[in-house]
Formats: C-alpha cells, structure tokens, sequence
C-alpha cells in the first residue's frame, strides 16, 4: 500500500465496509470483481444500490457480475487507469467540482497535480482508453456530484507495473473531491486473503517491523534490538517476488515458507519452479501436499483455521477473533508453536547473539493471547489490542492507541498520518507486454467465486468442485468465432513463458481481444504465462496484462 | 394548444355543439340508436349494426343518421336498438337479431310502423 | 401449436413494441407481458430474456431478472406461462353463469372438444381454460373464443360455435 | 319472455299490513283474474314507503302513480278505471305533500327504464361514449370547471364530506374523509387511483359506466386529482373489459385534445395526467392494496395495513384509491351540491346505488335506484320477477364475497346500515338471485372454488383454508361429507375471517356462515339422508381434474 | 419514542418499529415464521396476531407499526386457538419423509409443540414434490417442507441480492421456485446459503451436513478466505466440522456468508491433510541432495524440526543471514506472522521477509 502512504503517510482502507455501504451516496469501483472476490461485501454493495439507490460506476474491462448493478460501466482498456482517473479529474475541474476547501486546508501539491490533468483532455482520454466521451463526462458528474462517494479497488489496481501510481491516482482523486475523512467516502483497496492486513500490519514485510514502522530507521531499529536482545539489519529486504528469482543469482540459498504456494501464485511459473528446483534448502510448512511442496526438503504440518486460536485483521483493519473448534488433524501442530519451536532450536545453536534478557528476547509462549500482549507492546497501532477485548465483544479497528482507546474506524479524520494530504501528479505509462503479431490477445487474471487463490482449499471441497470443477478461459464470442472454436471447448493459451490448455467460456464478460483466466488449478494455471514484470515500487507483478496466443484444440 | 382553455371557452364549445346537433337533427330526420356494450356484442349488436348499415346501403337511405350508445336497457333485452324519428320519443326494440333489424328497417323506418312483439313498452 | 412457431416470431421486435408503448419503468412489466401474450399466445422463456435485456436500468434503479418475470406470468391468468392452441375457448364459470345454465354449456364445450380444463389440443387448434367472471353475466353463459364473446349461450350452440374457427 | 304491460305494487310495511294491505293484494289477485289481466300485469308487493299517512299506498307502472291509502274496496276501480281502462284515477292520489322522497323516486321516470334514479348512469344510453362532444352536451366538464374556477381544493374536498357519498367499492367508507386523508398526508407526490378491476362475479357497473360513459369517469379523477393535489392519476382497469381500456383511452386522448388533461387545464394552475394500466386476471388486485401492488409491477399480494394508501401508497407516496362508482358521484354532486344530493336515498346512505341483477329473473342487467330499495323491490318491480315463476330462493348481494341473503330477509333495505345490521352485506351491488332449482352447497362450492382460484397465496388462512373449505363442500356434494364436517368448517371460516390479511380471504368465510345459518337443513339433507334436495348435486365423487381448475389461466 | 403497552406492560419503540419487534425488545416473544428481524417484513404466516384494543379482529403484529397508546395483548385463549388453526394448516400441506436432518429443532416443529398440534396427525400422507428436487450440491430442496413463508425469496434479494427464487403461480397451487422455474444454478444461484439459514422449516436445508446429527459444540470464529473478516459458526461433532451455520452476531456480515464460507470447509478433514513431519530421506542419510530431491519420509517432530534447524542455522552461518528467505503467510494469524518477523529479524537476521501481499 505503498501508493496511499506516500499520499497520506499511511496506507489501508480509510472507512469501513458498511460505513460505506450505508453512507455513500455514490461509489466507484475499480479493478475489482467485488461480488466474486469478496462476496459478502460485493452483496452490500448490490443492496446499497437497491435500497439506497447508491450511484456506482463501474470501471473494469470485463463485464464483472456487480456491472449488472452499475449506473455506468466505463469498459477501459486494459492498462489505462491513469488516464482514465486523470481524464475523469480534468472533467471535474473544468466544471468546477473540485472541493476548494479541502484542498486548500488538508492538501499541498495541486497545482503540480492539474498541470499534469490538463494533458488529459476528455478526447485524448477517449482515445486512450477506449472509453466513449460522453460516458466520461457522466462517470465524472456521477462520482463528483454525489458527496461521499467511495472508491474501492482490489487487484485490478496494484497488479500492474504501475500499480503504486494507480494507487496515488487514486487518491488524487478522492483528495480533489474532498472524500477523505469523511463517513461513506474513502479510498478503500479491498485485501485479497483472510489476513493481509494482518500480515502487513505484523512487519511479514521486506521494510517494515509491526505497525510499519521501517526498518531503516535508527528509532526502530534502537526499539527492535532492545526488545528482542538481538542485532538487527538496517537495510531492506528482498520481496517474495525478489526473493525466488534471487535463488537463479545464489543470493537465496535456504527458503522457509509458511503455508505459500509460490508455484502457483507467482508469475510465470516455470521460472519459479526452475529457481526452486535448485534452491539448496526449502522448510515448507502447509497443511496440504502442493505444487511448492514437490521442491521442499522438509515438510512440517500445519493447521487450519479450525484448529487454532489468534487473530485476523480483515480489510478494513478490524481485528477478529480465530477461534479453534477442533485439535489439530492426526500429528500437526499450531503453526504458533512450529514456528516457537523452531527458534527456539536455532537460537540454541548460539551462533547468532541474542540476549536472552531482553523483555521479548523469549519464545516460550503459553499461548498467542501472550504473543499478542507482545505485538501490543512493540506496535503502536496495536497497542491497546489483546485477546480478552476482543473476547469481551469489542469491536477494534486500528489503529487502538491504548488499552481504552476504542479504536478507528474511519481514517484521516480531520487530518492525515503525514499531515497534508499530497497531490502527486501522474503520467501514463503503458503496460510493459501489449499484444502483437505473435501474441496477439491480451491475457488478463484473477479469482473466480467458488475457488480461492491457489486453490490448495478450495479444490479440495466437494461442492466447490462439483459447480467449479476445472479451469475456464473466459473469450469472447466474436474472438470465439474468428478462432474456429464451434462449439469445440478446448483451447490452448500460450505466452512467451508457457502454455496451458483448458476449457474455454464463451462469454461476453470479456471484451474481444481478451482473455480471462484464473490460477486456481495446478494443470492449467494463469501463472504459467504471466510476466514476471514488477511495479518498481511494491514489486506487485503485472499480472493483469500480458500478451498471449489463444488456439483451438482440435480433438 | 388544446381546443378549450378556459371554463369560458367550454361554454362556447358547449353552445358550439348544440348549435351543431341541431343542424345534424334537421338534416337527419330519423336516427337510429345502436346499444354497444360489451353484453350487447356478445348478444349479436355486431351483426344487428350491419345488418341496419347494410339496408340503408341497400335502400340508398342515406337521410338516416346510426348512432352508438353504450348500455342501453336491460342485458337481457340486448340486441336494443332505438329509433327516433322526427326527434320525437323513441321506439326501443328489443331483441333485435339482423332479421329482426331488417323487419324493423322495413316495417317501422321506412314503413311507419312500429313492430310492436318487440318493441319495449315500459 | 404456437411454441412451434415462436422461433419465427420476432420476439425482440414485439418487446421493443411494448416497451415503446409502455415504457421500461416497473408499471410497464405487466403491460408488456400482455402485449407478448398477445402477439405469441403465451410467454417464451427467450421472450423475459428479451425484456430483461431491455427493461433492466440500474441507472434508474431499475432491477428486473426472468424469474420476477415468470412469477408475473404465473400470477395473472391473463398470461400464460404455456404454449396455447390455435383457438383459446375460454369458459366463465363464476356463480352468475353457474345459476343460470353454466354447468351443462361447460359439459358441452369439454365434449366437443375433447378437452378437459387447462388442456390443449394434441393438433395445436384448441385451448380450453376456465376464467372468473368476465363481467357479461347479464348475457350469462358467456363464452368466449380468442377475441369474440358469446352470450346466452346454450349447449345446443356450443359446435355451431366452435364450426366458425379454422 | 314474458314482457309484462302493466305493474301493480302493494305496500305491506308493517303498518301497510295492520291497515289491510294483505287483503288489497288479494283482491288484486283475484280482480286481475277476473278481468282477465293476469297475463299483462305484474303484481308484487313494496316495503317501506315511509308515509304513515299515505299507507298503505298501491303504486302503478309504466304511468308511475301512487295511489293512497287505499282501502280493499278501492281495488275494483283500480282495476277497471287504471290498468282496463288506461284512465288514472285522480282523487286516489296521494297529494303531492304526501310524497316523502322515499317514494318520490317511485314516480321519476328517467330513461327508459321504470321508475330508476338516475344521477350516474344519466347519460348512459344516451351519448356515444366515443364522442366527446356528447359528453361536453350533456354537462360534461362542468363539475371540473366549477371547481377549477370557483372552489379551492379544500371546498371541493368539504362539499364532497357534505354529500355523505360514500364508496361504493363495498367498504362504505365516506369519500370526503378519505379524500382529506390523502390531501394532508405527508410525501413528495400524491396519486389518484380509480380502481376498475372490477372483478366481483355478477358486477358489471362499473364496466357500463366506462362503456357508455368514460369521460364522466375521467373528469372525476381530474376533479380528484385537484382536490388532494395530486398531478398523476392511474386508472387500473381489468384486463378482461377491453371496450372499457379502448373506450377509456379514448377518452383520454380526447381529453388532452381538448385541454381537460395536460398543463394548466382551462387555464388554470392545476396540471394532471392519467394513465390507464390494464389487469392482466387476478380477482384479488380488485383490493386496492394489491392493485396498487400490480401498478408497480409486482404479484397482486395485499400489502398488509396499516399504513394505508392514503399515507403510504402509489410508490410509498399518499394515494387515493376510489372506485369508480363512487368517482362517478363527485361530477354531480359538484354540479348540483352536496344539498341535492342528500335528498336521494336514505339519510345514513344518501345518493343512488347502481345495482346489477342476474340470475333467475326475467330481466338482467344494470340499474340505479335510492339507496334503500329492498331486494323484493328489485326483483319485482326491475327484475321482472323470477324467471319461469320459480320461487324466490336466496340471493347473493355484491359478488362472490357478498352475503346469501334468503327470502326472509328480502325486506331488508338495500343501504349501508341495514344489511349491517341484519347480517348481510351490501357489497358492490350485484345482486345473484337464485330460485329453489339452486342448490346451496352447490352454488357455496363454486363460489370457494373461486376463493381457491382467486387468493393470491400470501397468506396461510385464505391460501389453505379456501381450499380445506372446497374440498369439504365439495366432498358434501358428492355424497362423502360428514356431520361433523360442519363444525369443522364453521370453526375454519370464522379463523378465516379472524386471521386473513385482505377481504378475500375474511369474505370467503361468509357464503359458508350464511349457508349454515340459513339453510343448514338442506346442508344436513346432503349428509344426512345422501340427496341433494335440489337433485343438482350428483352424490357421487366426480372426476377431480375436470372439476379442479389447476393452473387456469385466460 | 413511542410509547404503547404489549401485555400491561409500558413499552417504548422508535416510530416505525413493528409490533412484534417492539414486543421483542421488552423480552416478549410472539411466535412466527414469517419474519425475520434482517428482513423486510411480510406478513404470510399470520401466526404473530396480536389481539390490538379498537380492532375488531387479530392484527399481524410483524407489520403493525407501533402507534401511541396502543395497547396489544400477544397472548388469549382466542389467539392460541387461532394459532393452532394456522399450525394445522400449514401442517395440512406438509409432508416429512422422515430422514434424518442436521438442523435440530425446526422453528415450525418448535411452535407446533408449543401450541399441542401433533404434525403426524394432520400433515400429508404422500410427498407433493421430489423430497430432493435441485442437484446443486449444497442446497438440499424439499418443497414438502415449504409454508411459502418467502424468507428465502427476502434473503436472496434483500441480503445476496440475486433473485434466485420466486413465487409462481398463486393460490393454493404457489410454489416457491428457482428462476423460471429451473435448477438453482441455472438460475444464477451464487450458493451463498442464505436461503437456507433463513428457512424456518428445513425445507432448504445443508446437503453436506445431512444426516451428520447434531453438534456437540458450535464455535463461533472468522472465515478463512476473503478479506472481509466474515464470521460464521463451526458446528462441531466428534471432533470434525460437520456444518458451517451462520451467527446472527457476526460483526461485519450477519447471517451472510458466501458459498466458499458457508461450504468450503470440508478441505479441513481432506484426506491429503499432512499429519506427519516429513523429510527427504537424503537428510536422513547425510548424503547429497539428488536431483528431484528424493523421497519423503515420516519422521517424529524432534528429528524433523532439528534437520530444519540444522539447515537454517547452517545457511545463516555459512551464507549470511540474507542468504536465507522467509515467507510468511496472509492465510495465517496475526500472531504467527508476527512470529514470523520475529524469526527472521530476529533468529535469523535478515529484513528477507515477505508474504503473498502482493499476489
């Protein structure tokens, strides 16, 4: 969430999902396929717009389910985001809708941001993007004349090289429009898994401790090394989209994986296997056998969810309880203790200096109640969050600044993390693989309802399996047409990386040109043909666009 | 811009209209009222009409003005078919089929005579 | 029968009619449904399809899905979810009718037909369905067949009646 | 059929009958004989004259005269001077001051029919409903511009509250209040409703209304429309009168032509449109809830009340929802004042009732009488008496869901207080009169064979009890019914009536209460001894699919 | 504030709340199976009249709005017999092909005892519908069961906003069906289970969970897919999940879920679930990594997690801390990322961690 801490000084959903459901007077939804993506908010954001007569646009080039609810379905190009939200902001200020007052009291940076807008004249948008005129003067009237209105993106956003300057974009956006701050407004970037936030927010990051408070900085530093009695590295690490490719390099030589299919959720696949193919140690702790497992030297069970107590922070940084229902399958154990253990172990070894007096130097922990009493005391965000409020029935969004703050629902009240908000202009840059004479279609990815990420769960319940049984390429009719398809299902889909074959949907979701497919089964995975080019700033690979050949089997 | 615009103007149409049916009476001589009601076509008004339209075809009596009305009478009494000669008080008949209508054509509008089996004497 | 040729009709056309006539907000689905009924004799599946696509606004917070459709078919007895035959015999069996000689008119029409309520003939030529009153009691028994209403009928009528369709 | 020259009424009121009058209509009887009139002229008798001094009084048609009191000894010269001699005798009169406006109507003669009242059906019969121009002839859009010209919206309202119209739907509640209702409820819109679906077996009044005289029927709503301040006005006529749709629409046109409908109608600031939206064959949409449920495009279910129309309508905006009977009543009564009008029917139910009659009578069709006229009245005096000279049986007033009144009640003025209180309804005023070849239990059969066919399904009372009570009444008609059935039944029409959520369901308890409160013994003759007194019902079970009428649609 | 009285006793609702909902608050219960406080009200079953002062006849007290002074008795002779005819009426057209569910006590059984009405004694003899009449894989369909009550009808369009199912027909032929009376997935049914956590009668019911038995224990925690933080209910038996109920309590979704909450969580009792530490023999055997890395081999945790050790703490030392990478994982706690961090901050000594954020 690079791009929203660079505009506010921190990056998350800034309002709660049903404060935006019940306030927002119009929404726009951007690169995310809510109703299958992230359903039970996908519904509230149907019921909004049935009950409360909620205007939303829509901005996605496949005619995505919530499309059928949409006010406006503005279907640009792939790869065009940055002159669509600049061509929609050069509406907004050529008819004046831009809230003077909040850029004046809460913003710095706009007059860099409109000489950059005034490039993107409502034509040139047009031409760009693909969007008509007209419909980019409604969009704009829409999102500009019903105050709040909320912006919600998931993937479709950040899964570009320019996914940061989407982001920043963005919020552009919403600054000039005066959103932030506010009740039903916001810039919202839906969290893909169960517990990205919490992730993020626990320093599971290359730059930052817990509460992301960075890893370069020597207050952070000073903090970590005395709490944990151990020397720490200044510098940043690698990415996971770094980290792989650096085995090739012998930077990596040893992996320790928690529950991640890399082989299947990072882009081209066959490099990843490639690199983990000769990766001289791979700890893999899962639940499941999966394509990464194949690579790993060590394999040490898991749990599921069901089998384990703690906490997951969701989307919109409200922290939950995981309660455990059963006890761990056959010899598995909490994955809490594999990793205490573990530690334990190689601190034994004595290698590395820890001073074991240092208040959280320990790993003995009785239960993760404690080791949350221990991210409290080291992230401020966290600070006042601990297992028996959460078990009394609080409801806590960080940041919780203290044992009786009630925490924050709505971000940016009044004043941002950085103090000013900043304006940041941006410029197009288009997507590094477009199609040509040998690729000619553009490849496009992402989830499907039944099925989740890798599908090492999903593909493993019956019924899910029964209504969602095998990969689907979603292709055009006329694309269909033009291929000889007649009714013949199979097709193979190639990139410059790989190529997979699978059933095609004939539909009119993707715009001709396009094809949609999703990496949830290991034979036919997307991952085998996407690029591998990365946002310079997240590392987020470009997933969304990459160029591909689509023939028809012939059987 | 609608015909009538005031409560003044409707007054004028009202007179407009009588000045108007005056005239029409003068020049018709003898009317003939046809009920048309949905009861009065399920009883056969449709065929009674034509048979009425058809003998002032047939007798050229172009003189005679038919008219339509909606219920008139009693549903069982439909076919009721109305003939007002002279603008005095009308003869009703009822049911009137096509043979009927014709025998009462023949003997009562041309004839002068009122076909008393069915006229109504209420 | 007619579902026969429905494939030939062109329902599109006939939905971008009504919906010219009536409009796409919620008080035209009703009008519409009696304008397909109309013109097909009943309401093809394809046919809600085809007003779905057209009728559904979201800009006006207009949200309409065939099974909303179909269950407006089913509820009205005005419209017919089935194919129908050529001719509907339709028999008002209300009480007004019933009293005065319903029930032996409504003998007859089964046996010259061949049909029993709600059937269809196996030759698509005849329908036969019953109705509540149609408001002609004063002319009661009343039958009607496709448009054209018959009043006082008899039982003796009834095949004189029916020698009229083709 | 036999067409009657003459009629001949005796009073028998209770005090008509302590004065003899049983004795005039002997010797009517027998003098008619004698001078061999028997076959032209009608005899029948009249309740409720409401002259104390005039009774009894002989009232004779087509000339319309009362004569009063009279004596026994009076009828020869009744009869050889009036109905043989055609000379009608002066002195027996009774004087003008006599004359309550009870009987007054007896002697009106409008149209062309005997002795109606006609206010709402005043120009049926007599325009062509598709010319406009014979509306405007006959007063047309003079009620609309009196009021657009020379009364607020709140006079309009407060004449109307003056007259005591009220519905004539079958409620009886009084237009004005409800028109003041509408006009104060909050909300960003208001509507006009005028409910047509009409759908009341045996009702017809209002399709001859909008047959014969739609524009009446629009310049009521307008005038509606104005009072309450609403600019949009549906008309929801069912799909099956599509004369009345096609003539309506006519109408409609021509009103905009001529500048009844649209912006600033005669030059006034009140701006109205109309839509018409066709039924499309539900009985229940006749409920203004589920009619207003219909207009929106959904399934005809009763919305549940309160909150009513009046607040919380068309689009959850103040809505008036009036039949069209009683909409035909505002032009008049606006006309000619709310003073006029009280001076037709009874005090309690003032203006004129337009009632339809069928069955086993002599004439069938529409009339408008004073509200009070008594059932007898009707079937004598309008219907021509029973078809066949079959006795009287019972009749069912006001459609399906109107009471079975039997002979003993024929008496009972048909107004909106009196069949209250005798226990019978007034309904929508069509009036089924059977003769003894009816079978009860056959006749209440097919009247919850409706019910079942007709309840939209919402609720569970009317949904599954309509069809318990059929099955029950019907295994009764074919030999399979048991005594204690009727416990049972009588158990379940009263839940049904308690529990129902709209007037179908409540209504459809009442053929089965009347049935067993007035000929229970013919009930009992089917169970007890297995015969149908009448030989209608054929005591043995019939074939279910050709009587079930699963999945009917028009 | 609204003040009336339900049973003498002085109640308070805001203006527009329900009788029945006011009742609710102040600790009276009115039987019904129509309603449903997440729902629009609807006023079918009729089995929450209310006996109101002024009305001649009961009032549904699911959609009777609280008015001033009103003054409501939810409980009389003449109610509870009203309610038991409504009970034997809709147990008139009912039919239990008597398998066996998991859902324990139906509401309709629950009013049914709670009134004396024995549904053996008054329901159908034969099935009017198939007793399992959709082959979607999740939703069990027994129309038999149905009492129209449209909950389903109200929680697919008013919570999933799908519109799967609808009335047809009307009368007592209405029938509750699919899309044009189709398949559920035919008709856009997106499996989130709604229908079937509303239904008060079983008549939609969890195929999964049929004829698993009832739950020893229910827990309550927070889905394991998407972002939304949904929480549901484990029901638990014998130490497996047998069923995913919904919990009215949950904070961000309700009783909503989506297909993969309420029906994705039969992958936790997969046979493929590891259960052993696992090792390539070659660790075993000291010898060197062959090509494809070898067979596995089940080991005690001891020797499992001291070859991991070993090997981790070997790199570090040989390589340098950075040498060594360590994904964490969006799919786990708060705590063991944390843990995570900690490890490789700390154990290891390295800022080489990250987790599929970015994927």
């Amino acid at each position: 969430m690079a791009g929203l801490a660079t505009a506010f000084g921190s990056g998350a959903m800034t309002n709660p999902m049903e404060d935006v459901v019940q306030h927002a007077r119009a929404m726009l939804i951007i690169g995310s396929n809510t109703t299958e993506q992230h359903p039970v908010f996908g519904t509230k954001i149907r019921q909004a717009v049935l009950k409360r007569g909620v205007k939303l646009v829509v901005a996605d080039p496949r005619r995505i389910d919530i499309t059928e609810y949409a006010t406006l379905h503005l279907r640009h190009k792939p790869g065009t985001d940055i002159p669509l939200i600049n061509g929609l902001m050069n509406i907004i200020l050529a008819n004046g809708w831009q809230d003077d007052e909040f850029i004046a009291n809460r913003t710095e940076g706009f007059d860099e941001l409109k000489a950059v807008i005034e490039e993107y004249p409502p034509e040139k948008v047009a031409e760009i993007t693909g969007v008509p005129v007209e419909k980019l003067r409604q969009a704009a009237e829409i999102l500009a004349l019903n105050k709040p209105m909320a912006v919600m993106w998931a993937m479709g956003i950040t899964q570009h090289i320019v996914g940061v300057r989407n982001v920043m974009d963005l919020a552009n956006l919403q600054m000039l429009l005066g959103n932030l701050g506010v009740s039903g407004g916001g810039v919202n970037p839906l969290r893909g898994q169960n517990n990205v936030q919490g992730a993020c927010d626990m320093g599971a990051l290359p730059d930052v401790y817990p509460g992301y408070q960075k890893v370069n900085t020597e207050t952070a530093i000073q903090k970590f090394e005395a709490a944990w009695g151990a020397k720490m590295s200044e510098h940043f690490g690698m990415t996971v989209t770094e980290m792989i490719p650096e085995i090739e390099s012998g930077k990596i030589k040893a992996l320790y994986i928690l529950g991640e299919d890399p082989v299947m959720s990072d882009p081209n696949s066959s490099h990843i296997r490639h690199c983990l193919e000769i990766c001289d140690f791979i700890l893999l702790q899962e639940i499941f056998p999966s394509e990464t497992s194949r690579y790993a030297d060590v394999l040490l069970p898991g749990v599921s969810f069901a089998e384990k107590t703690g906490t997951f922070t969701n989307t919109e940084r409200r922290i939950q309880m995981v309660r455990q229902a059963i006890p761990p399958l056959g010899e598995a154990r909490q994955d809490w203790r594999i990793i205490s253990e573990l530690a334990q172990r190689i601190l034994a070894f004595g290698s590395r200096q820890v001073n074991a007096n240092a208040p959280f130097a320990q790993w003995n922990y009785r239960d993760t109640a404690q080791i949350m009493d221990e991210i409290a005391a080291l992230t401020p965000s966290y600070a006042g969050v601990s297992h028996a409020r959460l078990e009394a029935g609080e409801q806590l969004h960080w940041p919780v600044k203290d044992a009786n703050h009630p925490g924050t629902p709505i971000l940016h009240v009044g004043q941002f993390t950085r103090g000013k908000g900043k304006f940041t202009p941006i410029e197009h840059i288009p997507p590094q693989e477009m199609p040509d004479d040998d690729y000619p279609m553009l490849l496009n990815t992402g989830r499907v309802l039944y099925h989740w990420h890798g599908g090492e769960m999903t593909r493993r319940a019956t019924g899910l399996m029964q209504v969602y049984g095998q990969a689907l390429v979603e292709i055009n009719p006329d694309d269909a047409e033009r291929l000889g398809l007649n009714g013949n299902k199979r097709v193979r889909v190639s990139s410059r990386r790989g190529s997979i074959e699978a059933e095609a949907w004939v539909t009119e979701r993707v715009p001709p040109g396009m094809v949609f497919a999703n990496f949830h089964f290991p034979e036919a995975s997307a991952n085998e043909l996407t690029i591998a080019a990365l946002d310079p700033v997240s590392k987020i690979p470009e997933y969304k666009i990459c160029a591909v050949r689509v023939e028809a089997i012939r059987g | 811009m609608p015909l009538i615009n005031s409560p003044q103007d409707l007054r004028r149409v009202r007179e407009e209209t009588l000045q108007k049916r005056l005239l029409q009476n003068q020049a018709s001589r003898i009317q003939i009222i046809v009920s048309m009601d949905t009861p009065a076509i399920a009883a056969g008004a449709r065929e009674t009409m034509q048979a009425i339209l058809e003998f002032i075809e047939e007798e050229k009596l172009n003189h005679i003005l038919v008219k339509k009305t909606g219920n008139l009478g009693f549903d069982s009494w439909k076919p009721i078919v109305q003939v007002v000669i002279n603008s005095q008080s009308p003869v009703t008949y009822r049911k009137v089929s096509p043979t009927v209508a014709r025998r009462i054509m023949e003997e009562h509008v041309v004839g002068g005579k009122v076909v008393q089996e069915h006229a109504i004497h209420f | 029968m007619k579902d026969q040729s429905t494939k030939d009709l062109p329902i599109a056309a006939i939905v971008e009619a009504a919906i010219e006539k009536h409009g796409t907000n919620y008080d035209a689905f009703i009008p519409i449904l009696l304008e397909v009924n109309k013109a097909v004799g009943y309401i093809p599946l394809h046919a809600l399809k085809e007003i779905r696509l057209r009728v559904r606004a979201p800009e006006d917070g207009i949200f309409v899905n065939e099974g909303r459709l179909y269950s407006l078919s089913s509820f009205y007895h005005m419209l017919s979810t089935k194919p129908r035959g050529r001719h509907v015999v339709i028999f008002c069996e209300s009480a007004p009718c019933h009293v005065v000689g319903g029930r032996q008119v409504w003998q007859a029409l089964k046996e010259n037909l061949g049909l029993k309520a709600g059937e269809t003939s196996e030759d698509g030529k005849w329908s036969l369905v019953t109705t509540s009153c149609l408001g002609t009691c004063g002319v009661g028994p009343v039958v009607v067949v496709d448009d054209e209403i018959y009043g006082n009928v008899t039982p003796e009528q009834v095949p004189e009646i029916l020698a009229r369709y083709e | 059929m036999k067409i009657t020259r003459s009629m001949v009424l005796v009073s028998s009121d209770p005090l008509s009958l302590q004065r003899g009058s049983l004795e005039i209509y002997r010797r009517f009887q027998e003098k008619l004989e004698s001078y061999q009139l028997a076959e032209e002229v009608a005899l029948s008798t009249i309740t409720d004259v409401g002259n104390t001094e005039a009774s009894p009084v002989v009232v004779i048609y087509p000339e319309a005269v009362i004569y009063g009191p009279v004596q026994p000894e009076n009828v020869d010269r009744l009869v050889s001077e009036h109905l043989y001699k055609g000379h009608i005798v002066e002195e027996m009169l009774v004087p003008k001051r006599h004359l309550p406006s009870r009987m007054a109507w007896l002697q009106s003669r409008k149209g062309s029919l005997p002795a109606q009242q006609r206010i709402l059906l005043a120009r049926v019969g007599k325009i062509d409903p598709e010319n406009i121009e014979d509306y405007i002839l006959h007063d047309g859009y003079q009620a609309l511009a009196k009021a657009l010209s020379k009364m607020t919206p709140q006079q309009v309202i407060e004449e109307i509250s003056k007259s005591g119209l009220q519905g004539r739907g079958g409620a009886g509640f009084p237009t004005g209040r409800k028109w003041s209702f509408v006009a104060s409820a909050p909300g960003n819109k208001r509507y006009v409703i005028c409910n047509a679906d009409e759908s009341e077996p045996g009702t017809f009044k209002d399709r001859v209304l909008l047959e014969s005289d739609p524009h009446a029927i629009l310049e009521a709503m307008i005038i509606a429309g104005y009072a309450i301040h609403a600019q949009e006005g549906y008309i929801y006529i069912r799909g099956e009168y599509e004369l009345s749709q096609k003539r309506f629409l006519k109408a409609i046109e021509q009103a905009h032509e001529y500048g009844f409908l649209g912006k600033n109608i005669l030059g006034s600031n009140f701006d109205f449109e109309v839509h018409l939206h066709s039924g499309a064959g539900a009985y229940v949409c006749g409920e203004e809830t589920a009619l207003i449920e219909s207009i929106e495009g959904k399934r005809g279910e009763p919305r549940s009340r309160p909150p009513y129309p009046t607040t919380h309508g068309l689009w959850g905006q103040p809505t008036l929802v009036n039949n069209v009977e009683t909409l035909a009543n505002v032009p008049p009564i606006l006309l000619h004042g709310a003073e006029w009008y009280r001076r037709f029917g009874t005090p309690s139910s003032p203006g004129t009732k337009v009632f339809t009659i069928l069955g086993n009578v002599n004439a069938t069709g529409v009339i408008e009488a004073p509200m009070g006229i008594t059932l007898r009245e009707v079937i004598n005096i309008y219907a021509q008496g029973m078809k066949n000279g079959a006795a009287f049986k019972l009749a069912q007033t006001g459609g399906s869901s109107g009471s079975l009144i039997p002979a003993s009640l024929q008496d009972t003025p048909l107004d909106f207080d009196s069949p209250r209180k005798a226990g019978v309804s007034l309904g929508s005023g069509a009036l089924l009169i059977c003769d003894d070849n009816t079978c009860v239990v056959d006749l209440v059969k097919v009247l919850l064979r409706f019910f079942r066919f007709e309840s939209c399904g919402k609720c569970t009372p009317c949904r599954i009890g309509t069809q318990r009570c059929y099955e029950t009444i019907r295994a009764i008609t074919e030999g399979g019914g048991q005594l204690s059935d009727l416990d049972g039944l009588l158990r379940l029409a009263e839940q049904m009536e308690r529990l129902s959520n709209c007037g179908l369901g409540q209504t459809a308890a009442v053929p089965i209460r009347d049935m067993l409160k007035h000929f229970r013994t013919e009930v009992e003759a089917h169970i007890r001894l297995g015969i149908c007194p009448t030989g209608i019902c054929r005591m043995v079970p019939e074939d279910e699919t050709a009587e079930l009428i699963e999945n009917q649609m028009v | 504030m609204i003040s009336l009285k339900i049973n003498g006793i002085p109640v308070e609702a805001p203006e527009g709340t329900t009788v029945l909902r006011a009742a609710e608050q102040a600790g009276i219960e009115i039987p019904t199976l129509c309603d449903h406080r997440d729902l629009t009200p609807y006023g079918g079953c009729r089995l929450c009249v209310v006996d109101v002062k002024g009305w001649r006849f009961p009032m549904a007290s699911c959609t009777l709005p609280v008015a001033p002074d009103m003054e409501v008795t939810t409980e009389s002779p003449a109610l509870v017999e009203s309610r038991r005819t409504i009970l034997e009426l809709i147990l008139s057209n009912y039919y239990d092909a008597g398998y066996e569910d998991s859902l324990g006590e139906t509401q309709l059984m629950r009013w049914a005892k709670r009134y004396g009405v024995d549904p053996a004694k008054v329901m159908l003899k034969k099935p009017r519908f198939a007793v399992n009449s959709d082959p979607n894989p999740f939703i069990w369909v027994d129309m038999n069961k149905c009492i129209l009550c449209t909950r389903c009808i109200r929680a697919c369009a008013e919570i999933q906003g799908r519109f799967v199912w609808s009335l047809v027909e009307r009368g007592f032929d209405t029938r509750v069906v699919a899309g044009a009376d189709t398949d559920m997935l035919d008709a856009r049914c997106e499996s989130c289970g709604a229908c079937v956590a509303y239904c008060p009668t079983g008549a939609l019911n969890n195929k999964m969970s049929l004829s698993l038995g009832l739950p020893d224990k229910v827990v309550t925690t927070t889905c394991t897919y998407c972002g939304v933080g949904c929480q549901l209910d484990l029901n638990v038996k014998d130490g497996h999940v047998v069923r995913v109920t919904s919990n009215p309590n949950a904070p961000v979704n309700g009783m909503h879920l989506c297909v993969k909450g309420r029906y994705g969580y039969d992958f936790i009792h997969h046979a493929e679930r590891l259960t052993k530490p696992l090792v390539r023999q070659y660790l075993l055997e000291g010898t060197p990594r062959p090509k494809g890395r070898g067979e596995w081999v089940e080991v005690d945790w001891d020797t499992a997690l001291d070859i991991a050790a070993r090997k981790l703490a070997g790199t570090r030392d040989a390589y340098g801390a950075d040498s060594v990478g360590v994904l964490a994982s969006a799919k786990c706690l708060n705590e063991e990322n944390y843990l995570m961090n900690k490890f490789a901050r700390q154990v290891i000594g390295t800022n080489n961690i990250d987790h599929c954020a970015r994927l």
